[in-house]
């Protein structure tokens, strides 16, 4: 193995640049290193003034996703030596907005997570708790929505999505994962709410299941499988509306 | 009570005629595309194929195939232009998408009733 | 505002997104819906690091504990140093707490009959501790953050700094920030400010703690006039992944796992943790608590029964025992883990550990309603110190932790806020101070001679040296020296990034001064704590000393800049203290 | 205060040369195409077969032409292309439980082929009968 790899980082500087351009550094090849690290040595020994975002570096927190290679990636689990001899192309995760180097703008996710109602939604809307009394979910009623409930939120999917990419009102792949997450599950009693909100344009329909979004997943949530089974649920509802009218439901 | 979407009922068309898609054209091409004209297997004679085309449950099966199969089309392919060409007058796309399908369905309907009329 | 500081106002503001801050926030919200809350956070709450949280939190609920076992397991893994009066209303609290987030959504794993499953935790000599899966802080705080959601009066401030407290006549006003996206620097004024900073693990250069942990909310309040509790008590976990330090949860030795030195021996039975047996015994053995396994390691170093690896000795963590099923259902992210960053299969395979530093017991001094001796500052999460941890904290306490007092300081730090007067005119001109200090100090300096990442390395270098797990006094006094003189170079940064847009490096600098502080509040109370109690053990004072020592250390700082520590007596109610006796 | 300057990626018209993966995707909602050819020649094929054996033959002849052969060789790859991704996808678009045993995704799969292959032997039986 060489003892060294390049890494080319896509480099924005919103005060002076008007687009991204390269930038190239070598860093040391190890074989425990991944593309973090690289970009670590870079920020403490090469050039301080890279910017990107970090924090567990055990892939769960979802803050340091980028696009490595083309292919979105939580570079904290994403190996160099997988990338040798390199070099290794590293840019922000596509289809965002860039801030500033690897940093891509995610406001338009955290403005529309809050819009599908990811939270227990119950008729008797307790706010606090009765003692002693839990809500009773079998271990098979948990493992009906585990899987979406696996989100970190970390945006490669919405980077892998070619549909978001074209049309960023598309609520994307996560957003539906988390809103089948509380469908799911037994405690809630939310679906209709949600329905409301997803069965609009800009809801599922835009997906075209490119299947980009599960293959992306670092915590295989699976969300393209959530938005076929949820545009195959909305469609339900409104067969039954249409043969049951007047809410009979 | 959910608002009522086209979306939905057109999506569930869409899969069914997918699903359709799947399960018959592979067959239905290799026999009548190629096998037929092309000699690999002899053609069915023209009066057993009349008897089975104007038999009532075939053509009520037709039209739902065909219909079914031609929504699956024009959905896919509308949004294939979006995607794939970036074509931003999407309404223009949506009408000639789904007009070409329902163009094609009146004509399925006419056919098969002439073709059962005809034995 | 003058001076062009933007100005934002609220009646609570909570520094923190992570369990403690967002259990504050709806704790707020739901206590009076009137009150103006917002939360600020450097990362985006749901990459807070409560996040990375494995292994579970305690809560009394199977028919055979009781909250007395709870209080006693707790104040004995304390080394008596918790205050009982706060473990209790702590032990009392957490179930319901716990349930609470059940009802918001936590998919806490379950027995078949559908409640609430629990598991055997370090130290616990009752199965109480609820979990889900082995991520049981990504879903408590996911379930946190999507439940705060609903709550429209809940306002976010993402991605933004905090770098001061404005003070004004032993009161706090509120805060001031930089949002990192804009660079923009502006002044948030509140009636009553709740710090949920979490810990500061980044002090040391091995740990388990993520980029964020730099300890930002303790040396904000240190600064402010707040002193600081019990600081020299830093956990060591005793499972982390050589190189990156990642933590292998508790809960793999609950389920069963073993720690082998060398020779494939369960080394525990050598330090009066008990007998090994097959199956897992409750405070036994690997079941003891973490100070004390931390600990012996070191023997087994020293014994030279210990492995190497390129990243120093390590012992071995057996899984294999416990079979492919219950590792996929129980502790699926530990073979996740070690599949990724050792490529190891813990199934098959051993898994090396070594000690890592983990938590911090310490932290702003609080009452049993997290309020600080400052007006109107509260502090609640792991950057707190009420304290129910004392001298060592017990596995899956921290999580309950967050959401009691996060709760409980939301609420109190509501009714001080419904009473508060308005903001004071002086703290504009302390918060146009620190916008000055900011841009011209530190964006506007230019080139420095010395480097940010030298400097940590140094500060964490002199830590390990000095503040490991076994301390002298003399080690701490030479570190105490060399982090002085680390002060004096950090006023050498320059920065070479001047832009204002994620400012990435202007950061570190602001944690990097940070950090320096509570490091060197953690040597100080080292040094004057001459005794061994749970996490903090002396070479040169070996035995634990009740006479002297069975009392909180407050670090106070001058106004000079040097520190001063006062004696803050422990709080004992029903458990008078005794010898801390595990597996016998 | 600065201004936020975001820079705006855009996605190029050829997004979908770039990476297998997308291409393979855009082949298989082009067989949509198809789909729709073959529906057209099927009415044709049944409009002839109405008017009449000579109107059939002539059909049959036209079928043969180089052209229409080509396009049929064509068509049969894309509907096999759609065949094939659709019931790679279909476990994942639904999730199917049997006795409260969510149904493994190579049963469904399997199944479908299945599917495929009774309904393929029908119409071969029912058409050369
Ligand atoms: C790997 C790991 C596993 C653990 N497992 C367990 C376990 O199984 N059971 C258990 O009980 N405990 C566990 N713990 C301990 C527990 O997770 C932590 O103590 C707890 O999560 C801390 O939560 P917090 O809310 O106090 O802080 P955090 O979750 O760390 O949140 C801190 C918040 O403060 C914000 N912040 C910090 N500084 C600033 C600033 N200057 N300006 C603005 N915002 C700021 C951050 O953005 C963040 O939102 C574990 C810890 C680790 C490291
Ligand atoms: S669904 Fe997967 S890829 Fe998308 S945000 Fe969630 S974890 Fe990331
Ligand atoms: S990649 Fe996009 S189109 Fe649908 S299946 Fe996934 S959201
Ligand atoms: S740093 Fe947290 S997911 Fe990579």
């Amino acid at each position: 193995m060489a003892d060294s790899i390049r890494l080319r980082v896509s480099r924005y500087r919103p005060d002076t640049d008007s687009e991204p351009r390269w930038q190239e550094y070598d860093v040391p090849l190890r074989k425990e290193w991944t593309v973090l690290d690289g970009l670590n040595h870079v920020k403490n020994e090469v050039d301080t003034t890279l910017s990107f975002r970090w924090s567990c570096r055990m892939g769960i927190c979802g803050s340091c996703g980028m696009n490595v290679d083309g292919e979105p990636k939580l570079t904290c689990g994403t190996f160099l030596s997988d990338y040798a001899p390199g070099p290794v192309m590293i840019e922000p995760l596509a289809n965002f907005p860039v801030v500033r180097d690897l940093v891509v703008d995610l406001s338009d996710f955290m403005e529309k997570l809050p819009r599908v109602k990811p939270w227990i939604i119950r008729e008797d809307d307790h706010r606090t708790v009765e003692p002693d009394v839990e809500y009773l979910q079998t271990p098979e009623e948990l493992d009906a929505y585990k899987q979406f409930s696996m989100c970190i939120n970390c945006m490669l999917c919405y980077a892998a999505c070619p549909v978001y990419g074209l049309d960023p009102e598309f609520i994307g792949p996560a957003a539906v994962a988390l809103a089948e997450r509380y469908d799911l599950d037994s405690r809630d009693q939310g679906n209709r709410e949600r329905l409301d909100v997803l069965i609009e344009h800009d809801g599922v329909w835009g997906c075209t299941f490119v299947g980009e979004c599960t293959r992306v997943c670092p915590e295989h949530v699976d969300p393209a499988s959530a938005i076929q089974r949820y545009k195959l649920k909305a469609a339900m509802e409104t067969v039954k509306a249409l043969l049951l009218p007047r809410g009979a439901r | 009570m959910t608002r009522r979407r086209v979306e939905p009922l057109v999506w569930l068309m869409f899969s069914a005629g997918g699903v359709l898609a799947a399960v018959f054209l592979p067959i239905l091409v290799l026999l009548f595309g190629l096998a037929f004209p092309l000699g690999w297997l002899d053609p069915p004679d023209h009066e057993h194929l009349l008897a089975v085309i104007s038999h009532p449950v075939t053509l009520v099966v037709l039209l739902g195939l065909f219909v079914l199969m031609l929504v699956h089309s024009a959905h896919r392919f509308r949004y294939t232009l979006y995607d794939g060409l970036q074509i931003k007058a999407q309404r223009t796309v949506a009408v000639l998408c789904y007009g070409a399908a329902i163009v094609g369905s009146v004509a399925t309907l006419a056919v098969l009733w002439s073709a059962a009329q005809a034995s | 505002m003058s001076d062009g500081v933007m100005r934002a106002a609220h009646d609570v503001l909570i520094v923190g997104g992570g369990g403690a801050g967002l259990r504050a926030a709806i704790a707020i919200a739901e206590t009076d819906p009137r009150l103006d809350v917002a939360v600020i956070s450097k990362v985006y709450p749901m990459r807070s690091h409560t996040v990375s949280a494995e292994g579970g939190a305690a809560g009394v609920i199977a028919d055979d504990d009781s909250l007395d076992e709870h209080c006693y397991d707790t104040v004995s893994g304390s080394d008596w140093l918790g205050d009982q009066d706060a473990i209790e209303a702590f032990v009392r609290e957490a179930p319901e707490e716990l349930l609470q987030l059940e009802h918001w959504g936590c998919p806490w794993s379950r027995r078949p009959d559908g409640r609430i499953a629990v598991r055997a935790f370090g130290g616990m000599k009752k199965m109480r501790t609820w979990f889900a899966a082995d991520k049981t802080g990504f879903h408590m705080l996911h379930a946190l953050f999507q439940t705060s959601l609903k709550y429209n009066e809940v306002r976010r401030y993402d991605e933004e700094f905090v770098t001061r407290l404005l003070v004004d006549d032993g009161r706090v006003h509120g805060v001031v920030a930089i949002g990192l996206m804009t660079g923009r620097i502006q002044a948030v004024t509140a009636k009553a400010v709740v710090l949920c900073t979490g810990g500061c693990g980044k002090v040391f250069p091995f740990t388990t703690n993520a980029n964020i942990n730099t300890g930002d909310g303790m040396a904000l309040a240190y600064r402010a006039g707040a002193p600081l509790k019990d600081m020299e008590f830093v956990q060591y976990h005793p499972t982390g992944l050589p190189f990156t330090g990642i933590l292998i949860t508790e809960a793999a030795r609950a389920e069963g796992g073993w720690l082998l030195n060398k020779d494939g021996y369960r080394y525990l039975q050598d330090y009066d943790l008990g007998k090994p047996s097959p199956t897992p015994e409750l405070r036994s053995m690997e079941l003891g608590p973490r100070d004390r396994l931390s600990q012996a390691f070191v023997h087994e170093v020293e014994k030279g029964r210990t492995a190497d690896s390129p990243y120093g000795p390590i012992v071995h963590l057996d899984l294999r025992h416990l079979g492919e099923k219950l590792i996929d259902t129980k502790l699926p992210f530990v073979r996740e883990l070690c599949l990724k960053y050792e490529r190891i299969d813990p199934v098959h395979e051993l898994v090396p550990v070594r000690p890592v530093v983990h938590y911090m017991m310490g932290g702003v001094h609080t009452d049993i309603d997290g309020a600080t001796p400052l007006g109107g500052l509260y502090a609640a999460g792991e950057t707190a110190c009420v304290s129910i941890n004392g001298a060592n904290r017990l596995g899956s306490n921290s999580l309950p932790e967050l959401l009691v007092f996060g709760s409980r300081a939301g609420r109190a730090a509501a009714e001080y806020a419904s009473a508060a007067g308005s903001t004071p005119a002086v703290v504009e001109a302390q918060a146009a101070d620190e916008v000055r200090r900011l841009e011209r100090d530190l964006l506007g300096k230019g080139p420095g001679t010395e480097s940010i990442a030298a400097i940590r390395d140094d500060m964490q270098a002199t830590m390990e040296e000095a503040a490991g797990i076994f301390r002298t006094g003399p080690a701490m006094a030479k570190g105490a020296d060399t982090l002085a003189e680390l002060q004096e170079r950090v006023g050498n940064v320059g920065l070479a990034d001047m832009s204002r847009s994620f400012n990435t490096e202007l950061l570190a600098a602001l944690e990097l001064a940070n950090m320096l502080d509570i490091s060197e509040c953690i040597l100080e109370a080292g040094m004057q704590r001459e005794e061994s109690r749970g996490a903090h053990q002396r070479t040169d004072f070996p035995a634990r000393d009740d006479e002297r020592f069975l009392t909180h250390l407050l670090v106070h700082r001058n106004p000079d800049g040097t520190s001063q520590v006062e004696h803050f007596p422990v709080t004992i109610t029903r458990w008078p203290p005794g010898e801390r006796v595990y597996g016998r | 205060m600065t201004d936020l300057r975001l820079y705006r990626p855009r996605v190029s018209t050829w997004w979908w040369t770039r990476k297998r993966t997308y291409f393979v995707f855009v082949m298989r909602e082009l067989s949509s195409i198809f789909v729709a050819w073959f529906v057209v020649y099927l009415l044709l094929f049944v409009y002839a077969v109405g008017r009449g054996e000579a109107a059939y033959q002539r059909f049959l002849d036209w079928a043969s032409s180089p052209w229409v052969t080509v396009l049929n060789v064509v068509a049969l790859v894309f509907v096999l292309l759609h065949t094939v991704t659709w019931f790679n996808l279909t476990p994942q678009a639904m999730a199917v439980h049997v006795m409260g045993q969510k149904v493994p995704a190579w049963h469904i799969v399997a199944g479908q082929y299945t599917g495929l292959v009774v309904v393929s032997g029908f119409v071969f039986w029912l058409v050369t009968r």
